[in-house]
């Protein structure tokens, strides 16, 4: 028996979605951060609001914005990805064997930078099928991925440094359009078609749906391995790209070309308002993560501060920003972990 | 508390007296971070070259700039067989040598240590510590900053690349550096900055001084090689050609570097040489030709040779070769500049 | 019927829609099915009841691709068929709605509803939004559902995405030329009463075209709604009822095999003196983020029911004063003492206990044993100081699996595994573990409990009141908010609006309370 | 009452669930896939087996087991330490530092001071809400730059020790002191959490933060406590480094992180939360150590030993992973 009432209409009309109050913030505070952080080393140092300088951000930020992009979609997903450094020291190398270089007769050109960027989406690949055909966590098969990529690297690198010769490659970190670097061109448009792939592609929304309720898509007769795989698959191509691209700047081909680079993309991400445990975020909010940590890191030196204590400061400037973002949207009883 | 005791058994201290090895018995360990830098693989290819020499192979070793993990190798070689052990090792901060000291003299091993050393850590107190080499680090950051003012035309501003800081030879290179200051009151440190010794990083580090300090820069000193050849990258990228870099190890790209004029000096350190006569110091005490009780002290902890490398005299150094008669059990301290002061 | 219009003519035109012979499945330590046998018919509503642990669940999930039988036969018009996923299942025009809710909270509805199966939404890996939308919107359009296909499916409320859910489960009609079997597996759980009857109309309309199977607890509905109903018990198929001219008393015992004094709720066991007492709980001008200025007496010994629509702001209200929610004004004392509303442990330390309605993710931990789960909130305080004593616990834990005939095979068997009511019952049980409850906030306690284990918890909770526990009771329908409170307060729009006594022998009618609450 | 809708449960309420044969296995992973490598080396190499060569490796896994035991109940509670290395390398520059004065009372006060800095740590995670890979980074870089700028960027040598110098013995003339001490801390957090409702407490944290919370679990106490551990673990960690190293630096055991974590995953532990205990750490850590110094020692060329290294890592976690409790890997 159910009541019947002939306030229906009403009733169904008071309970319309609202708009949760959160989100419009939880999407900003990143953004509003990065914009206080500009003008407080504007304001503090003459040398930070020169031109050159805006362009000394962006160039260095191309590398870390690049690497930033393959780790958002792993981390959207709900998975972590700590494979950059292995990956992007295996083709940094691979690219400099591959290209005109001083080890080899190989002259590959733009070819070898599509063969590095293909043995990077293998590497990729495997920490994927790893996590789901061993259904090893993330964590651990993109660390073993990664001292695979190095090892891989160490052996090709037989103790002679590759340089390269190759006068495109090597242009893309000297030649410049419109006052940007080529490194950075490829990074603004590895973040357009990151976003692009997020927002209009099956692989990029299955990633996001993956992160946000994972059984509900097998629910729904989803088979996510193979998605869950290609996304591997894509980071790894990214941070073999940004391999590249570290090879292009450094002139040569160096083992350690991604050292470091796993925790600060990660953070970039989560700074940017990705959520390590999935389902929110994207390449948008990371790249305005990849900024602010790097107009930090060049606004310390650029201030003067101690080299001692700028990884301190630039921590504790993380933490507040995160903490700021977070304050507005907390909830009582929210899960933090 | 009973039932303990000082040490594992199984590892004895010193059993037998040295020079008791057959040569055939030696083992011959080479150290050094990882082999992902030519100048460590030259290290052990050196290493290779003289094992080759006494008909022995060496034992590679590499510890990817980790000194726990150094100290988990070291420890877990001391725990096999160490009577004939000898060991060519490359210590990874000043700090990490002293537990492998301590640990090479309990198991008896022969140990010759390179390039880190705690400055009141005295080799004459150990039997097994044969020597310590290093190159004179005060010495060489004075040179290349001599070098430098010398290339600026003796004064202007100039930006300091330092090394990892915890390492004495970051700490010295850097006093040779202010030493050469104030030799040159013209010349003026406009920043200084440490990028690891990494090529990557003095990159960025390099890019964003020179955008900080624009055109006031003249020269670039670097603490060693890798992080001059990445200041090199940052000023062709900023489309600088008006400022001198020098750096520190004669790799071979810096060479070439200098020989194409980009570059305006370094010092050599011998890698190869380096780890050959490690092992050949060691090999010749562990089969007896030499007694440690007949080294001179002057000799337990000396600076090798060194010079500086300019496009003047750049042709010598490009291909270091290491000739056996570096490694005769005579000759072994023949590359000596003096003690360690 | 038709014979020669029907697509598979070479089988008998009368071959049910689906049909299930001998179905056995076991888990470790349970036999969830035993040989069933079920027929469905075409364009017929079957109603399937059975109590708690019956295997209705696991039944319709064989159904549908997720369990795989050990033995017996799933036949689909007359066909065997070996359903291995929900793609297979959905290919022979099977489709369900789970127990629990199934949509991606951070996609919008459009993609929730064309989700495994986006047909022209995607071409070549490349979403169109357009196309997406339209989808979406032609499904909705089927329930008649005003939600927007573009909206955040987690800005929705739980009716709206219940709806969606059913719009999404319709996809299957274009995936078959025949008509599709659709499974709702307890959907009306979680309704309102007018969204109840949405729902109804759309089963009702779903019969024209399809076969439904639908599951509930609340007898009465199965009886309104279906035109057979089919029940289960312990695993086997213990007989049918025809709806018509049925009476639940009937069908429930079928259920569980022996008569029942079906007094249920409304009998007059709970006694309220009138002598006047100074009320236990006193809350003035509580105000959140949903409700405003709610004041709320209850005494010692009292239930208090609260009814609202969705939105009314009840539920933040019993989690302000459990603690977790925040509040920016207003003050709660317990006997005279002030609330400490700030979290959790206190409200706990003062005696206060809280059952969330989102059992699954609120309410329970799942990987964890029953037993864990029971001790979860006291075991300090019920067992002997800050050391454990895993003896005193098991026969603590063991003593309520009886008292509260939890059908588990073992005190540490996981809780995820348990039947949805066995799992409501453990969480119960945890603030009956406590036993120095003061006031008890229950959300939809009986949620998903079948009439027996309803009626276990209603004797539960007047037991409690008789041993002077003050009780908020936000109940499962109108009728159960009647049948237990001595007293209830309207709820709309983060206001209490109204009060209305219902003591035993004098209460009030649900008509006479939806008057209030509109 | 309406008793009589009671009907007795069809299935006795007390039937003892046995675990399966599976089950059972799964338990004994870790110490499998210990053994199983162990083996291995031996083939590799026989005197690997030898015992003096099996007293240092447990002598060199002793800090990485303290430190994955402490991380470990950080990850039980669904959360993660990364500052675990940074805060030890603090913990070597503090200890060596403080040695000169405290003399025996040093390593009381540095364990002490890096559990408070482990509990401020937590205090920001719980209050600020923010997720505790953020906090514990944000600490990891932190405490860098203060035992960079404590110890002027060098090592501080320990001349005196006597301090230290029982952690160097070996109890029955094989087992060293240090890993003996390591035990112990494994066994009193086991059993601590055993005894205690918090194991209860930090698996539900674990599986399910809100669920514990709504029951009124001190979730909040619960985890500020497991980072205090951890950081507790760290301080103590850090004094048998400088037992082994006679001296103090800031970056010294900057490169545990990964290890400590990979043991704590090798073992078996849900990197997620809930699933998992501090044995299973032990074991992790003892395989990560066999790794790290076996491959090497066995004549594995560098490169090599680096892809051995990542092969067998995950084929390890594949090994020791329970994946009864966890439907979903993330
Ligand atoms: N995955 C599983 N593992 C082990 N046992 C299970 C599993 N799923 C269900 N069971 C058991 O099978 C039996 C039938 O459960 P099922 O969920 O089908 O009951 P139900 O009739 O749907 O109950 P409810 O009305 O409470 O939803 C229960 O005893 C349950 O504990
Ligand atoms: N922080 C918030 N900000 C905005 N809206 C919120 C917030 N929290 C909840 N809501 C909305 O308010 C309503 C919550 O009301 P609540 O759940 O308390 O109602 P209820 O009467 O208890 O419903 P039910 O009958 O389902 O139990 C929902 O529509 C929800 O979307
Ligand atoms: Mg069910
Ligand atoms: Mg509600």
């Amino acid at each position: 028996m159910t009541v019947t009432s002939p306030a229906d209409a009403e009733v169904v009309a008071s309970r319309r979605p609202r708009a949760r109050r959160g989100v419009s913030l939880r999407d900003t505070g990143p953004s509003i951060a990065l914009v206080v952080v500009v003008v407080v080393f504007a304001a503090l140092s003459p040398g930070f609001r020169t031109l050159s300088n805006v362009q000394n951000v962006m160039d260095a930020a191309a590398v870390l914005a690049v690497v930033t992009c393959g780790v958002t979609f792993v981390l959207m997903t709900g998975s972590i990805d700590l494979s950059a450094p292995g990956i992007m020291g295996a083709s940094a190398i691979a690219v400099a064997l591959l290209v005109a270089n001083n080890r080899n007769d190989l002259d590959l050109g733009l070819l070898g930078v599509v063969v590095a960027v293909l043995l990077a989406a293998a590497l990729g690949c495997l920490s994927g099928l790893a996590l789901v055909a061993l259904k090893v966590p993330s964590f651990m098969t993109t660390l073993g991925v990664s001292a695979v990529g190095l090892g891989v690297a160490t052996l090709m690198f037989a103790g002679v440094q590759p340089n390269i010769t190759d006068g495109m490659l090597e242009g893309w970190a000297v030649d410049r359009t419109l006052g940007l670097s080529h490194l950075t061109w490829i990074a603004v448009a590895c973040v357009l078609v990151g976003w692009s792939v997020q927002r209009w592609t099956r692989l990029g929304r299955y990633a996001y749906a993956i992160g946000g309720a994972e059984e509900v898509l097998a629910l729904s007769g989803v088979r996510v391995a193979p998605y869950k795989v290609a996304v591997f698959t894509m980071a790894g191509a990214f941070y073999g790209l940004a391999g590249v691209m570290v090879t292009s700047q450094l002139g040569a081909g160096l083992v350690q070309a991604g050292k470091g680079y796993d925790f600060s993309a990660i953070t970039a991400a989560v700074v940017g308002g990705t959520l390590l445990s999935g389902g929110r975020g994207g390449v948008l909010h990371s790249t305005v993560g990849v900024l602010l940590v790097t107009v930090l890191t060049n606004g310390l030196v650029q201030v003067g501060v101690s080299p001692y204590w700028q990884g301190g400061v630039q921590g504790l400037i993380v933490v507040a920003a995160v903490a700021a973002a977070v304050i507005p949207q907390r909830r009582r009883n929210q899960v933090t972990k | 508390l009973t039932g303990c005791t000082e040490e594992a058994v199984g590892s004895a201290g010193p059993t037998e007296a040295a020079g008791a090895c057959d040569p055939a018995d030696v083992t011959l360990v080479g150290q050094v971070r990882n082999e992902s830098n030519p100048y460590e693989a030259a290290w052990l290819d050196g290493g290779d070259a003289f094992a080759e020499q006494v008909g022995l192979t060496q034992e590679r070793l590499t510890y990817d700039g980790d000194s726990t993990r150094q100290q988990e190798q070291i420890s877990q070689l001391l725990a096999g067989d160490t009577d004939c052990l000898v060991m060519n090792v490359l210590p990874n901060g000043d700090s990490d040598t002293p537990p492998i000291v301590e640990g090479a003299e309990a198991a008896g091993a022969f140990l010759v240590t390179q390039w880190n050393k705690p400055a009141d850590l005295a080799v004459t107190d150990y039997d097994q510590w044969l020597s310590h080499i290093t190159y004179d680090g005060v010495a060489s950051g004075k040179q290349i900053g001599d070098a430098l003012a010398e290339a600026i035309g003796g004064s202007g501003g100039i930006v300091a690349l330092q090394g990892i800081l915890d390492t004495g030879a970051a700490k010295d290179r850097f006093a040779g550096l202010e030493e050469s200051l104030a030799a040159n009151p013209d010349v003026e440190l406009l920043d200084d900055q440490t990028a690891n010794f990494s090529r990557a990083e003095a990159l960025e580090v390099t890019k964003t001084l020179l955008t900080k300090h624009g055109d006031d820069v003249k020269g670039i000193w670097a603490a060693n090689d890798d992080m001059a050849l990445g200041a090199l990258e940052a000023l062709q990228q900023a489309g600088r050609t008006d400022v001198a870099v020098v750096g520190i190890d004669a790799v071979p790209d810096a060479l070439t570097a200098i020989e194409d004029g980009t570059m305006t000096a370094t010092v050599s350190s011998d890698g190869p040489w380096q780890g050959g006569i490690g092992l050949a110091i060691g090999y010749c005490v562990a089969t007896g030709e030499l007694a440690v009780e007949d080294i001179a002290d002057d000799d337990r902890a000396w600076f090798a040779e060194q010079f500086l490398i300019t496009s003047d005299n750049v042709a010598d150094f490009t291909s270091p070769e290491t000739s056996a008669a570096d490694f005769e059990c005579s000759g072994v301290f023949s590359r000596s500049q003096g003690p360690i002061s | 019927m038709n014979l020669q219009i029907e697509p598979d003519a070479h089988v008998p035109a009368v071959a049910p829609a689906l049909e299930v012979r001998g179905l056995v499945k076991h888990f470790p330590g349970v036999k969830a099915l035993d040989g069933v046998d079920l027929v469905v018919h075409r364009h017929e509503v079957l109603g399937l009841a059975g109590e708690n642990g019956a295997g209705k669940s696991t039944l319709l999930k064989a159904l549908v691709g997720l369990v795989r039988p050990d033995a017996g036969q799933i036949l689909v018009r007359g066909q065997e068929v070996r359903l291995r996923s929900i793609v297979d299942a959905a290919d022979h025009g099977i489709g369900m709605v789970f127990q629990e809710q199934s949509l991606v909270p951070n996609l919008t509805v459009a993609e929730n509803i064309v989700l495994g199966s986006e047909g022209p939404g995607v071409r070549r890996g490349i979403y169109r939004w357009d196309t997406m939308r339209a989808l979406a919107q032609e499904q909705l359009d089927k329930i008649g559902s005003p939600v927007d296909p573009l909206a955040r499916t987690d800005s929705l409320s739980f009716a709206d995405r219940q709806m969606v859910e059913i719009a999404k489960v319709l996809r299957i009609e274009e995936r078959t030329s025949h008509p599709p079997v659709i499974i709702l597996d307890e959907p009306t759980s979680v309704l309102e009463p007018q969204e109840i009857d949405a729902l109804f109309t759309q089963v009702r309309r779903l019969r024209e075209f399809a076969s439904v199977v639908f599951v509930s607890h609340r007898l009465d509905e199965v009886l309104d709604v279906c035109d057979r109903v089919a029940v289960l018990r312990g695993g086997r198929s213990v007989g049918e009822v025809a709806a018509d001219g049925a009476e639940p008393a009937e069908l429930h015992r079928l259920m569980i095999g022996a008569t029942s004094s079906d007094d249920h709720y409304h009998g007059a066991a709970a006694a309220t003196s009138d002598e006047p007492r100074t009320p236990r709980l006193v809350v003035r001008g509580l105000t959140g983020a949903t409700f405003r200025d709610v004041d709320l007496d209850v005494h010692a010994g009292e239930i208090v029911g609260i009814v609202g629509v969705h939105g009314s702001g009840r539920e933040d209200v019993c989690r302000a004063l459990f603690g977790a929610e925040p509040t920016t004004a207003g003050q709660a004392t317990l006997d005279g003492e002030a609330l400490d509303l700030s979290g959790t442990r206190a409200a706990c330390a003062a005696g206060i206990g809280y059952v969330p309605a989102e059992r699954k993710t609120e309410g329970m931990v799942g990987p964890m044993s029953v037993s864990d789960n029971m001790l979860l909130t006291k075991q300090d305080a019920r067992c002997a100081g800050p050391i454990v004593r895993p003896r005193k616990q098991a026969r603590l834990v063991d003593t309520w699996i009886e008292r509260l005939s939890i059908r588990t095979p073992h005190r540490s068997t996981a809780i995820g595994r348990l039947s949805g009511g066995n799992q409501q019952k453990v969480v119960l049980a945890r603030w009956l573990v406590a036993g120095d409850v003061r006031l008890l906030l229950l959300d939809h306690p009986t949620r998903g409990l079948d009439v027996g284990a309803r009626s276990e918890v209603y004797r539960l909770m007047r037991e409690l009141a008789a041993g002077g526990v003050a009780t908020v009771l936000l109940a499962d329908s109108l009728e159960e908010a009647i049948g237990m409170s001595d007293r209830i307060v309207v709820m709309s729009d983060g206001r209490a609006t109204a009060e209305v006594a219902a003591p035993a022998g004098a209460k009030p009618t649900p008509l006479d309370l939806v008057k209030e609450m509109v | 009452m309406s008793t009589s809708v009671l009907t007795p449960a069809a299935a006795p309420a007390t039937v003892v669930a046995r675990p399966t044969v599976g089950q059972r296995v799964t338990s004994f992973m870790p110490v499998i896939a210990l053994v199983a490598l162990l083996g291995a080396l031996a083939v590799a190499d026989p005197g690997f087996l030898s015992q003096s060569s099996l007293t240092a490796v447990v002598r060199t896994a002793a800090p990485l087991v303290v430190l994955a035991a402490g991380a470990t109940v950080v990850v039980l509670c669904g959360g993660i330490d990364l500052s675990i290395a940074a805060l030890c390398s603090l913990a070597t520059v503090l200890f060596a530092m403080w040695l000169p004065d405290l003399g025996g009372a040093t390593i009381l006060a540095v364990v002490a001071a890096t559990a408070v800095l482990g509990a401020v740590q937590g205090l920001a995670h719980v209050l600020l809400r923010i997720p505790s890979f953020i906090v514990t980074l944000g600490g990891m870089s932190i405490f860098a730059a203060v035992a960079l700028v404590i110890s002027d960027a060098g090592p501080i040598r320990v001349v005196d020790r006597d301090t230290t110098a029982w952690l160097d013995l070996y109890l029955a003339g094989v087992v060293p002191m240090a890993f003996v001490v390591a035990l112990v801390v494994v066994a009193a957090i086991s059993v601590v959490l055993r005894l205690t409702p918090l194991d209860s407490w930090v698996r539900a944290i674990g599986y399910s933060e809100s669920a514990a919370r709504l029951a009124g679990s001190p979730v909040d106490r619960v985890k500020v406590a497991a980072f205090t551990v951890s950081g507790a673990c760290a301080g103590l960690a850090a004094v048998m480094l400088v037992s082994r190293n006679f001296s103090g630096s800031p970056t010294m055991a900057d490169n545990l992180l990964l290890p400590a974590v990979a043991a704590i995953v090798v073992g078996g532990t849900a990197i997620t939360g809930g699933h998992g205990s501090v044995w299973r750490s032990l074991a992790g850590a003892l395989v990560v150590t066999l790794l790290r110094v076996g491959l090497p020692i066995v004549g594995v060329p560098s490169a090599w030993e680096q892809i051995l290294y990542g092969a067998i890592i995950v084929a390890a976690v594949a090994l020791t992973l329970d994946r009864s409790k966890l439907q979903i890997i993330k």
